[in-house]
């Protein structure tokens, strides 16, 4: 026992000495975010989008100003910061991509197959889908979170989401938890939100989708929650998929009363 | 075709602050692709912007410019309503000239 | 070195001709713009500009952070407060090829740029400025980090 | 076979109180069989990632709730005691290898991942957790900082070396539901990598005792 007082004496010893050089690090980081503020490549997402949206395309040549985002055909504002949500014409829970996914099949007559060719673009291969939802999340920027559980499939969404959340596997044995369950906690320099409680659910599901720097391509959720899968080292999360839209649904909820604040800029 | 630029250019201080984000991928030719084939270098090489027909800034640039560039100066003597042309070219000769009204 | 030069000539766009022409680059700048990019040394690529012994100045101001999360975008602003400031150049010392950007000011633009630019590792980020003729220099070193869970 | 869930809502309960929990607290049900059959229907075998890692393990199935929840000490001691029996020592009794490589391994962050070759090693990727060198300063705070762990315990002794190695292989054979990864156990680094990493720790030339 008296070792181990030892030892925490001697610890903070370094730390007091080690604090001074952490936060000048976490000072300069938090530079380098703001001075990228300013400028968001995001924006040459957003136009592409917005001429995506109205444009007549598809076997039908229809634009997706017929689609219903939940609000009534064609309402774009606000519309992110209610989804996902329930729609009865799919009788499903939908995300903005599977929303869109399903429009671009019921409406402009886009084969299941021909609409997910390219989900998460890549250079000069792109992606619809990261150009609409840049456009469609910029219409709800300031938006205050609004999702709502009253239909019983987005409650049983939401319970599905938050067991997935906490299911550990992989021959890591990592859950979305295992990042993302404590406050103040970070990945080398990047700072992971406490997704369990309200103020870290609000900040990180507000940011996305996100330019990022480190791809030099603008992301989705739906690329989110993906990649953050492949880093758990679980199979590949389809696109559009019923675990997908229901961790979307659990993340959304818990950032409800947040107003929502993207596309961002991220490292 | 490139994606149109976003350009925003903005009168304060009697002095016109300009931002550009030009769609490109700078590469480097430095950079491998999924088959282990590198890629070629792509980007852009010149960069000029004018206001009423005088230049106000160029450049030349190698490819250790950010993807998707970004760029910002501030000139003198531009009017709210006045437009800022910006043009740029790369490597393959490709070209892309955009205006933004100042506001 | 003629052979880089003439391949310089050959593969050198429009606007360098249009730069050329409006008198904004003298033809020897030009060509040794062009020509300094590929250097491979901080050292060649000053001499290719033309600029062999800068003065350190403390006129020249940088806006970049220390450390950067991603080395793929580093964002870098020069302020010259250097009257009669003609051109900013920005070199990355441990970059492959270290000149990176080059912005010619003409009378009535500000002294100032601001960019993004990409360093392969932990470097000095030189701002070289030619001002009434002379060349002046200052440096900042920006720290590259690694980041992320999968890397 | 007994299930993995124990007596799961008073406990839950109890604690997302006493962690003074904004949200209100919520009973995580136990993952069912039809969960299981949507979440193996949403995911896709690529690359070296097959869906059989969605089958849980007794620990993975013993651990999947929020940090919040109190784990019975009867069930900690359970999983400590089934993991500590998954360690192999090497057999050559040398348990300290080259920091130098264990640096390396500390600060690569691929493997097994499904867009990695599974022909190249794994890395172990301490520093996205762990502070180990002072020259290091992109470092993650989810583990303590490591920063002087041989220098504080004595030196490389042979019960350090012992539980040093013992950690890496499988950490949960010493804190149950741990977030740290069973290296050793799930086949992530090899027995050559986990001495080396032990030497990064333990051995007084390595960064992280100066």
């Amino acid at each position: 026992m008296t070792r181990l007082i030892g030892i925490a004496a001697l610890l903070g010893a370094i730390f007091a000495s080690g604090a001074h050089a952490q936060n000048t690090t976490l000072d300069e980081i938090a530079r380098y975010r703001a001075q990228l503020q300013d400028g968001n490549p995001a924006e040459l997402w957003e136009a592409r989008g917005e001429d995506l949206w109205k444009q007549k395309r598809g076997p039908k040549q229809v634009s997706l100003e017929q689609c219903d985002l939940g609000k009534g055909r064609g309402v774009v504002k606000g519309a992110y910061a209610e989804l996902p949500r329930y729609f009865s014409d799919a009788d499903k829970v939908m995300d903005l991509e599977s929303r869109l996914l399903h429009c671009m099949v019921t409406l402009q007559g886009f084969s299941r197959a021909d609409a997910t060719k390219r989900v998460f673009g890549s250079g000069s291969s792109r992606s619809d889908y990261e150009a609409l939802a840049a456009w469609i999340t910029s219409e709800s920027r300031g938006v205050v979170m609004k999702v709502s559980l009253n239909h019983q499939k987005m409650q049983e969404a939401y319970e599905l989401g938050e067991k997935a959340f906490y299911f550990r596997g992989g021959p890591h044995d990592f859950s979305c938890a295992t990042c993302h369950s404590e406050d103040n906690k970070r990945i080398r320099l990047q700072d992971l939100p406490n997704l369990t409680q309200k103020k870290g659910a609000q900040l990180g599901y507000t940011t996305w989708p996100a330019y990022r720097v480190s791809q030099g391509e603008l992301r989705t959720f739906q690329w989110r929650i993906n990649d953050c899968f492949r880093q758990q080292r679980f199979p590949d999360l389809v696109f559009g998929s019923e675990l997908s839209i229901a961790l979307t649904a659990f993340l959304a909820y818990n950032a409800n009363g947040a107003a929502f604040n993207a596309p961002a800029i991220k490292r | 075709m490139a994606d149109p630029m976003r350009i925003r250019a903005t009168a304060r201080d009697g002095a016109v602050n300009v931002k550009v984000l030009m769609s490109h991928e700078m590469e480097t030719g430095q950079r491998k692709d999924a088959s282990g084939k590198l890629v070629p270098a792509h980007y852009i090489r010149s960069v000029t912007a004018t206001h009423q027909g005088k230049t106000v800034l160029t450049a030349q640039w190698g490819p250790a410019v950010s993807k998707n560039p970004y760029l910002e100066f501030d000139f003198k003597g531009g009017q709210k309503g006045d437009k800022v042309v910006v043009t740029w070219e790369d490597n393959k000769g490709e070209k892309r000239s955009d205006e933004g009204v100042i506001n | 070195m003629n052979h880089s030069r003439r391949k310089a000539i050959k593969t050198g766009g429009g606007l360098l001709a249009l730069l050329l022409s409006a008198g904004i680059l003298k033809p020897g700048e030009a060509l040794a713009q062009a020509d300094a990019f590929s250097m491979k040394t901080l050292a060649e690529a000053l001499r290719a500009v033309g600029a062999q012994n800068p003065a350190a100045s403390n006129a020249i101001v940088f806006k970049a952070p220390a450390i950067a999360e991603n080395g793929a975008v580093v964002p870098v602003a020069v302020e010259s407060k250097l009257p009669g400031t003609e051109s900013i150049t920005l070199l990355v010392e441990k970059n492959p090829t270290p000149l990176v950007a080059s912005f010619v000011i003409p009378a009535g633009t500000t002294g100032s740029i601001s960019t993004r630019v990409k360093m392969g590792q932990t470097s000095d980020v030189y701002a070289l400025v030619k001002a009434e003729g002379k060349f002046y220099m200052a440096k900042q070193e920006i720290k590259i980090t690694l980041g992320g869970c999968g890397g | 076979m007994k299930t993995a869930h124990w007596a799961l809502p008073a406990v839950v309960i109890a604690g997302l109180v006493a962690a003074g929990c904004a949200t209100a607290p919520r009973e995580i049900q136990p993952v069912t069989a039809n969960d299981l059959a949507i979440m193996k229907a949403s995911f896709q075998e690529k690359g070296q990632a097959k869906l059989d890692r969605l089958d849980q393990d007794e620990a993975q199935k013993l651990c999947s709730h929020p940090p919040s929840v109190r784990i019975p000490a009867e069930v900690s001691a359970r999983i400590e005691k089934n993991n500590m029996a998954t360690i192999k020592y090497p057999a050559d009794g040398k348990l300290m290898g080259d920091w130098k490589a264990g640096e390396v391994i500390a600060q690569r962050g691929v493997g097994k991942q499904f867009s990695d070759d599974p022909k190249t090693p794994s890395g172990g990727n301490c520093y996205a957790c762990h502070q180990l060198s002072k020259n290091e300063i992109s470092f993650g705070t989810i583990g303590p900082s490591l920063y002087n762990f041989g220098k504080l315990r004595g030196g490389p002794t042979p019960e350090m070396q012992r539980y040093a190695y013992g950690r890496i292989y499988n950490s949960q054979a010493f804190s149950a539901c741990s977030n740290m990864p069973r290296f050793g156990h799930n086949d992530i680094l090899t027995e050559q990598q986990i001495k080396d990493v032990t030497a990064l720790l333990l051995d007084p030339n390595s960064p992280v005792n100066q």
